[in-house]
């Protein structure tokens, strides 16, 4: 199974740069709390509390299908082959 | 054309008159436009293009909240500010521009900084409020005083490259419903390099987003314009309803008592730099 | 810093700061921005914002052609004008505005219209080139001739409350691989109704294309971005390739004996209102 | 089976100033030609000309799944269930 990962306001600094990332699974269920276990992974260790400490950092949205995660059910959410999941940082600057 | 009030008549339907062709705008549109007050809080990357549409398409009333002066360094993207202005407040620097660009409309000043002792009594003579600002604490300040009041909110962010905007308020969710914790950002403050048409792009559609409000048309309500203009990704996202327990749709602060600034203490404690 | 030549010094550095912070530009992309001639077709309302966020970037030579002079139903859109400059011709009021909003910036006017016997001679002179126009007839001309002489256009549009922008050249399609016969419009063109936000945003899109195309970033080539303002509607769709049996693409124009007028004749006959 | 067509540029004006519409065909095998018949049956005799006289209008683009159908084989192009078929009519107002 296939998910297609981006970043959006800054986050790609933790993942070298990369804007968009493609993550495959050998299991044919993922829910988003794979999707974020191995995200963790792959996070520049020095720049890991910008993704995740004990939850994921405030601040950051995420979005399945360019839908917010907390119209399905959050980290539960069931994914399928192919979808897109975005993890956007909430700009502050004016 | 009998129906023309005192104050609105040929010399207003002369200015207007290639938007007042839009079947959504007409006269009856126009003149909505011309009675609405918008407030600007934020006379920088963002609030500098705003004002200029709002003024252009006749807002009759623009408040400008803003405690800085003009600066070389903001010249790059504050259109509504010229060399000759450097050191002047914004909100005068504005002021002057637009009585030259459009003389019909009023613009007040309020030539200081938000806080929560103020921000009640001044949003309070407005009917939509615009979000022009670049800090986390201001803009907790501002949702929650916009949602108190049931004003219609706008807001806009941009750094580097990229740019968010949404519509709080209006029985969708607003930015505590999304954001219940303070948002440790990524990028430390106004050390972070932006682009100047990030925060013009943002300027324009929050003025947008009011006049569409204020003529009674859909709004950002529940969703999210993300713009990458470095990779040219231009796309609308959907957002969550309002939250039953978000303490600022829930009516549950305090705003003159309650503390922003420790609140949103963990801002730009971050020491990366943006990219 | 002693690599600043002698007309890119300090006072560049003051003003473009918070753009140089950005690894995509630095000061190499300044300088390439300060180095860049940029040609803008047309000084109303997809011009007008487009000038303002090219002299803020810092692009040292900008030229602007138009023959129109300033009329008070421009100004709900054409933001480089003003109240006081009616009757002036528009590329003079830009002129006026941007010398004191940027002096560093030169900007050079072409106080009459592209026609076909001086497109190629006022085009060589320049980097990138801007369409910024609102009839068919116009846009061939622009498009030929910047394919012609091998140059970058952004090509932008906007009636009522839509907008387009794509990047000609390039390797990409040009306006004739898309459009090889003369689009017949639905609306008739100057009485169409236009909200001024709509081009104000493909006047900075246009204005963010040509930057990037200055310092060799990714550009539109290929791609267009549509949006419907009204409806809240940005996207991003994929154009088809160069066409081998392209004309202009081919170069089998000759420019200066081509009749535009008679080619664009269906332009504007519709009779249908545009809504 | 269903395709989504959406009208930009003011082509709205020849379908009831109706930005989308949702159209059924019984046969599972559906191409653009099919649903361009169907639309010239919808579209408002007054306006037909602003979208179909010999052929489709000049300055019509035509996207299948927000990509150009020259992309594809245009008339031929084969569809699938929910797809997306844009037709966006060129600006050229300034
Ligand atoms: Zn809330
Ligand atoms: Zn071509």
């Amino acid at each position: 199974m296939k998910i297609i990962v981006d970043f959006g306001g800054g986050l790609d600094v933790c993942f070298e740069n990369k804007k968009e990332l493609t993550l495959e699974f050998e299991e044919q269920q993922i829910k988003m709390t794979d999707v974020i276990t191995r995200l963790k992974t792959l996070c520049n260790p020095k720049k890991l509390d910008f993704f995740y400490t004990q939850q994921l950092r405030p601040g950051i949205l995420v979005l399945i299908n360019d839908a917010d995660w907390e119209l399905e059910d959050k980290e539960e959410a069931q994914l399928q082959h192919n979808d897109r999941v975005s993890f956007i940082s909430t700009l502050h600057g004016g | 054309l009998n129906q023309i009030d005192n104050d609105f008549g040929y010399e207003h339907i002369n200015r207007y008159k290639r938007q007042m062709i839009l079947s959504e705008i007409g006269l009856t549109g126009q003149k909505q436009i011309h009675q609405a007050k918008v407030l600007i809080v934020g006379a920088g990357g963002i609030g500098a293009p705003a004002i200029y549409y709002l003024a252009g398409a006749g807002v009759g009333t623009i408040g400008l909240v803003d405690g800085d002066s003009v600066d070389v360094s903001n010249l790059h993207r504050q259109i509504i500010h010229n060399n000759d202005r450097q050191g002047m407040n914004k909100c005068e620097s504005a002021k002057k521009q637009i009585n030259q660009f459009n003389p019909l409309v009023n613009v007040i000043t309020y030539k200081h900084h938000l806080s929560s002792q103020n921000a009640i009594d001044i949003f309070q003579n407005y009917d939509v409020i615009l979000d022009a600002t670049d800090n986390p604490a201001t803009r907790y300040l501002i949702n929650d005083t916009a949602i108190y009041l049931n004003k219609p909110l706008v807001s806009g962010s941009s750094v580097g490259w990229e740019g968010q905007i949404t519509v709080y308020g209006m029985q969708g969710p607003c930015y505590r419903c999304l954001f219940p914790q303070c948002p440790k950002t990524v990028q430390n403050c106004n050390e972070a390099g932006v682009f100047g048409v990030m925060p013009g792009l943002i300027g324009l559609i929050e003025a947008l987003q009011a006049i569409k409000i204020i003529i009674g048309q859909q709004s950002l309500s529940q969703k999210m314009i993300l713009i990458d203009g470095l990779r040219d990704v231009y796309k609308v996202v959907k957002l969550r309803g309002q939250q039953k327990d978000c303490i600022a749709c829930q009516k549950q602060i305090k705003i003159n008592e309650y503390d922003y600034a420790s609140f949103a203490q963990t801002i730009c404690s971050s020491s990366v730099p943006f990219r």
